[in-house]
């Protein structure tokens, strides 16, 4: 079926990236610390900030759609949600923006808890197709609750972070290194949960629920916890969003927002934190290359997005790679020390 | 007392009598067979014992609690574990991480313990890694811990799965033809696999097969289903030249 | 083909990788290799002293609002044109730099700052809708650049700072002379409001309910909300119907008025139906096909004038568009604010972004769409007449006849 | 009151009908392939857009229907070959075809952008036969009554292919499992692309009707419509035509009541919560077959 060369030249480019996957982290790295000091304008800064928050809102579907196998096409509700309630808090009651977001992530979690429990029963296309239902009741929300959300005007001026009187903006590249942060905690956060009973779990139930419940495992309550996680990651972001843009109404919420959301994880490699890394590289920066293809843009992202699934159904750096299996350092060390004391207990008896 | 005490249990599908009042005992560190000509009823008895059918009348006592009615995560924590007719095993993940999702329930640390990878984290997974290796090693099955399920071949994945459910900490096993598919030599092995853990280790076994000599050789007592009745139960020597199964089986004139 | 598809993606990758990340301290942002010219903003920035006057204009040129962007580069390049022929502005010519905003908030943003960042750019001649102008107006604000909005009536748009300027029709204008028309000349007892619920749609309707109640207190109001983007008024229609409305005022664009007329009419023919300059569109006569007629609009231009600017920049118009559109008001905005702008500069004498806007606070310009003059919150208020349509033919109303 | 009350549950049966009409196009296609096709909407518009087109060139409109129907067929082929089909091949996730049809609506719909340009076209009634008759005091016009023949029509039309024909047949036996179906030799990349061709012709004949009913095309139409028909063909059970018309008026009826009382800045929303109720006591939609879980 796939012409041998084909693969392999992708294999050889997901080999080269889970290789040395220390060094690009690195590399990564020191590319995020550099960056906001060698770029001209604010224009670049704003990219990189925009390509950091789609990279985050991948970690949090990727929780629904790359571990459990969920199909969330409504995310952009839970980012607006944890916008609007960051936007209120800091226009009108005038907290300070940490605990506005964190309250932010709190409502989208609730609201992935409220779509999350009558949804559990339903799989694959349903799921999906009710999960952009709950995103176009949410921009209905936005635009009619207008006392709250300031309904078709908007909710406008919102005050860029700031703590004990610091502001944090492009100036002084506070507001960049404010993202940084939060990603790679997002980041780190997924990562945990992968690598703990949590993310076995989450497995179970994407390759053969039945079986995860005839063993105990409580597959209702861990999609419940992967909604409201994936929610809470959205809705944090959100609240960055609603402090990047200072200005915020419901079209700025619409099913396009979600549609990239996913379109970064799958096209990257969904069930990776690497996946979304690349995938929103790609998709933020690439209409910004290409600006002046006008109306030839969004066709040729069609086809990217058409092109890419067709090439690598499994996303760039897939989860399901083809890799040759490969043995992870943490598990065969622990092996090697248990394997030796087996054998001592073996030699004593 | 026994371990298992099965009254009278019925399920009804619409018009069909799939179970019509069954009563059968297990008790400890016995193994028990099922037997029966196809569509018997006997994958709907696991179906019943493991909670994902409720029946329509008759009760299942385990230790001394009833189970009709209880959702299949509690009774799984009451230590019922199953197999499956056509082998659920998690063929993207590892050997070893099969049966550490097969210990999962008693994993017992926090989400917070797993994000911050507090002490109580580590002391968990290594304790369950460690309990894991060392169940593969007494069961031979080390050195292929590491490799992916999907790649091992068929009779271990057969065994694989066994040995998951034991990992619950299982005081009875419900094995589900797991002899299927088995070339003599490998069901040969499973029989001593069987009879050890039974022996040895202290399972309890309820066992629905086809392939008679397993049956023979291993169950100590016998239960023959036609459908969803019981028509004969004893010793495997009574069963095997007892006239009502032979006709069950081989259809005879009535 | 398989593999030649492979290797153009990854080529795409490695180019997008390589020119987004323009963190390579050798390279300056501009890096040699990327593809496609990136914006103008990756020009070295050199004082304003270039040997031209760069003003930029910004409106949706893609998108769903295409349709409008061509109209405002070219109108906006007509003025410009006029000036470079009879000696450019303070000697030197002017230069258009057009932006894409995409009609995307976000869009809107990121164009803000690859503007602010050219310090070559005099002005801002641009953002079109409200919610754009809104995302767009902090950053120009932050970076002290001078931006003229020539169509956005957001509420609380030129709050944002004192560099936030805009000619655009006012919601309170408007409102005052379609509710006076409805009133006065029109004398309605029970009127129907078609609301378009966006920022623009919410504050006319609330104005142009108050202004009704003040002229005529006895007069029924009636307001329905809609949303874009589903053609069905049935239920609109029917309660309209049901409440006995003899007059409806559309305050939407002619994406929603122009169905909703259409259904309205089937209804009750001799509905009287008036909208805002915003359906002074030649796509609505196109909708309404006969049922054009007798469909009243308040602006303050109209091709149909006859003073001689408005030949000359028709006759331009016709010269310059490919497939035939006739002009509206919202082109003529862009033209008139090209033309404020160079005004000032010139009678300022200097490029200076202070000196200019000084200059804009006091300057009286005759445009084609009335007479510009701001007031103290940076606004052009503007008297309005009435236009109504028959046999696609635009006939003008001046406001005198209903003001007194 | 009651009157106007009559008249939204008419509008609204209407709308339902429109509904359903272009929810056809998803349960075909679901029902053979199990994925959803998210490009419908744009495919839809590019009907209403074609056929306006050849109108524009002169061409009896129920002629430039037909011609419309066999392109937008293709166009629904093309996109099999192009987007569904080689994923198939490699049976890779249900997400990865989700993303590329979603891809394929973007090309598609842009391309129409460029091509008619985003503005609104007017689109005459070509089935309007210029009487209305009143029942009780209800005056339905004559394009009401043609819309409601030529939908229900078409609808019969579908359930008559699918349940009576042999080409049904072999429809139903792909369905059920693609393996034996090629088994027993039946062509299932013929049926398939067949399947497709049918959604496309709904698709095509749906876009026409409704341009023509509401006299008005855009390239964009199909965003909103493509949404709300999606709930519609879920609401009656993916994969089951009659269920897609009872959901169709369920949803236009409720969303009308909603439009009128509530306001119509509402109604965008009233198609999914509907869904979502509805999705919580029967999990598979009207009459979505019930699979039970077998071990």
């Amino acid at each position: 079926m796939k012409n041998k060369k084909q693969v392999n030249r992708l294999n050889k480019f997901e080999t080269f990236v889970s290789k040395n996957k220390v060094l690009l982290v690195l590399l990564g790295l020191a590319v995020l610390i550099i960056a906001p000091f060698v770029v001209p304008n604010d224009y670049f800064m704003r990219v990189l900030c925009v390509i950091l928050m789609y990279c985050t809102f991948g970690f949090g579907l990727n929780i629904l759609l790359g571990e459990m196998g969920l199909m969330s096409l409504g995310q952009a509700g839970f980012v607006g949600a944890g916008a609007f309630t960051t936007a209120v808090l800091l226009t009108t009651l005038k907290w300070n923006f940490i605990p506005a977001t964190l309250c932010g992530a709190l409502v989208a979690a609730i609201l992935g808890l409220i779509i999350g429990l009558p949804t559990l029963r339903l799989h694959g296309s349903y799921l999906a197709i009710v999960t952009i239902g709950f995103g176009e009741i949410m921009r209905t929300i936005f635009l009619n609750w207008t006392s709250v959300t300031g309904g078709p005007r908007g909710i406008k001026s919102i005050p860029r972070p700031s703590l004990f009187g610091l502001e944090f903006n492009y100036a002084n590249k506070g507001f960049y290194f404010l993202i940084v942060l939060t990603t790679i905690l997002v980041g780190l956060f997924c990562a945990a949960l992968h690598k703990s009973k949590y993310g076995r779990a989450f497995a179970t139930i994407k390759q053969d629920e039945l079986a995860a419940t005839l063993m105990g495992i409580e597959t209702t309550r861990y999609k419940v916890i992967g909604f409201m996680l994936s929610a809470a990651i959205s809705g944090l972001m959100g609240g960055y969003y609603a402090m990047m843009q200072r200005y915020i109404d419901s079209n700025s919420f619409i099913s396009d927002m979600s549609v990239m959301i996913v379109s970064c994880l799958v096209i990257g490699g969904a069930g990776t934190l690497r996946g979304p890394v690349l995938g929103a590289i790609l998709l933020v920066s690439f209409p910004e290359i290409f600006r002046d293809l006008q109306d030839y843009r969004f066709v040729f992202y069609g086809l990217i997005m058409i092109i890419m699934m067709v090439v690598r159904p499994a996303g760039l750096l897939g989860w399901d790679s083809t890799l040759p299996y490969q043995l992870p350092r943490s598990l065969s060390e622990r092996r090697m020390k248990s394997l030796k004391k087996v054998q001592e207990k073996g030699d004593t008896d | 007392m026994e371990m298992l005490n099965v009254k009278d249990l019925t399920i009804k599908f619409g018009g069909l009598v799939a179970v019509d009042h069954l009563n059968f005992n297990v008790k400890k560190g016995e193994i028990v067979s099922l037997i029966g000509p196809n569509g018997a009823g006997k994958t709907t008895v696991f179906n019943l014992l493991t909670g994902l059918y409720t029946p329509t009348e008759g009760s299942i006592v385990f230790e001394g609690k009833e189970l009709s009615g209880m959702r299949s995560q509690d009774i799984v924590k009451l230590g019922i574990a199953r197999t499956f007719q056509n082998i659920r095993v998690y063929t993207k993940l590892r050997v070893v991480e099969n049966i550490m999702v097969g210990s999962h329930i008693h994993t017992d640390y926090n989400m917070l313990d797993a994000i911050f990878r507090t002490k109580r984290f580590y002391q968990q997974e290594k304790e369950k890694y460690e309990a894991a290796m060392a169940f593969l090693e007494s069961m031979h099955f080390a050195e292929k811990a590491d490799m992916y399920a999907g790649s091992l071949p068929y009779a271990d994945m057969r065994r694989l799965e066994i040995l998951r459910a034991m990992a619950s900490n299982a005081k009875l096993l419900l094995l589900d033809e797991p002899a299927a598919g088995m070339n003599p030599q490998e069901s040969e092995e499973l029989v001593q696999f069987i009879s050890k853990i039974a022996r040895e280790d202290g399972y309890t076994i309820l066992l629905i097969e086809h392939d008679m000599n397993v049956v023979m050789n291993v169950a100590d007592r016998i239960y023959v289903l036609d459908y969803g009745k019981l028509i004969a139960d004893g010793l495997p020597a009574e069963i095997k030249t007892n006239p009502k199964v032979i006709r069950a089986y081989l259809g005879g004139n009535q | 083909m398989k593999k030649t598809l492979s290797i153009l993606l990854v080529l795409v990758m490695a180019i997008s990788l390589v020119a987004c990340q323009p963190a390579q301290p050798a390279a300056p942002a501009a890096s040699a290799d990327a593809p496609a010219a990136d914006a103008p903003a990756a020009a070295p920035a050199e004082a304003g002293a270039s040997d031209t006057i760069k003003l930029a204009v910004v409106g949706p040129m893609t998108g769903q609002d295409a349709e409008y962007g061509l109209g405002f580069r070219q109108s906006a390049q007509i003025m410009a044109d006029k000036w470079n022929a009879n000696g450019g502005c303070l000697g030197k010519q002017v230069e258009l730099v057009v932006f894409d905003d995409k009609g995307a908030p976000e869009e809107g943003a990121n164009v803000a700052e690859q503007i602010v960042a050219d310090e070559s750019i005099v002005a801002v001649v641009g953002h079109f809708s409200s919610s754009l102008s809104m995302a767009a107006a902090p950053i120009y604000q932050e970076h002290g650049m001078l931006e003229i909005s020539p169509c956005s009536s957001h509420a609380d748009y030129t709050g944002i700072g004192d560099w936030i300027w805009r000619v655009s029709p006012l919601s309170a204008d408007e409102a005052r002379t379609v509710s006076k028309f409805v009133a006065n000349y029109w004398g309605a007892k029970k009127v129907g409001q078609l609301v378009m619920n966006n920022d623009w749609g919410a504050d006319i309707a609330e104005l142009e309910a108050e202004f009704l109640k003040s002229i005529n207190p006895d007069i029924e109001v009636v307001q329905e909300l809609v949303v874009e983007g589903n053609d069905d008024y049935g239920p609109v229609v029917t309660n309209f119907m049901a409440a006995g409305v003899d007059t409806v005022i559309c305050d939407a664009t002619y994406t929603v008025a122009a169905p909703f007329a259409k259904q309205m009419r089937l209804a009750n023919p001799e509905i009287r139906v008036v909208a805002h300059g915003n359906c002074q569109v030649e796509q609505l006569i196109e909708v309404l096909g006969d049922q054009s007629n007798n469909f009243y609009c308040s602006c303050s231009w109209s091709p149909i004038f006859s003073d001689e600017e408005t030949k000359f920049y028709c006759e331009k118009y016709a010269e310059m568009d490919a497939n035939d559109t006739t002009p509206i008001g919202d082109f003529v905005q862009y033209y008139d604010t090209v033309g404020l702008i160079l005004q000032a500069i010139t009678n300022c004498g200097s490029t200076d972004r202070e000196a200019i806007r000084a200059e804009l606070a006091k300057i009286e310009y005759q445009g084609l769409s009335g007479l510009l003059k701001f007031d103290e919150n940076r606004d052009c208020p503007r008297d309005y007449g009435m236009v109504y349509w028959d046999q696609a033919q635009q006939t003008w109303i001046q406001n005198t006849e209903w003001n007194s | 009151m009651n009157s106007t009350f009559l008249l939204y549950i008419v509008d609204g049966v209407v709308l339902g009908l429109i509904y359903a009409l272009v929810a056809c196009g998803y349960s075909l296609i679901f029902s053979i392939l199990r994925i959803v096709n998210f490009a419908h909407g744009s495919i839809y518009a590019f009907g209403a857009l074609m056929t306006l087109f050849f109108i524009n060139q002169g061409i009896n409109p129920w002629l430039s229907v037909l011609i419309t129907l066999i392109l937008t067929g293709m166009l629904e082929m093309l996109m099999d070959k192009v987007c569904i089909e080689p994923l198939r091949k490699r049976n890779s996730p249900g997400v990865s075809t989700l993303i590329a049809t979603e891809g394929y609506s973007y090309v598609v719909m842009n391309m129409l952008i460029i091509l008619f340009g985003s503005g609104r076209n007017h689109f005459e009634t070509f089935y309007d036969l210029g009487f209305t008759i009143n029942i009780g005091s209800l005056p339905i016009s004559s394009t009401k009554l043609v819309l409601l023949a030529i939908s229900g029509g078409l609808m019969l039309l579908m359930t008559y292919i699918i349940n009576k024909t042999h080409v049904g047949l072999a429809i139903r036996a792909v369905q059920q499992n693609t393996t034996s179906a090629r088994l027993m030799g039946i062509k299932v990349n013929r049926i398939v692309l067949g399947t497709f061709f049918l959604a496309g012709a709904t698709a095509a004949v749906s876009g026409a009707l409704v341009a023509g009913y509401y006299q008005i095309c855009y390239p964009t139409m199909g965003m909103v419509m493509g949404n709300k028909t999606l709930a519609t063909a879920l609401l009656g059970g993916l994969g089951a035509m009659h269920g897609g018309l009872l959901g169709g008026i369920i949803i236009g009826v409720l969303e009308c009541i909603v439009a009128g009382t509530l306001g119509a800045t509402y109604r965008d929303a009233v198609s999914f919560v509907v869904l979502i109720v509805i999705l919580i006591f029967m999990p598979s939609g009207l009459f979505g077959k019930k699979d039970i879980t077998k071990v």
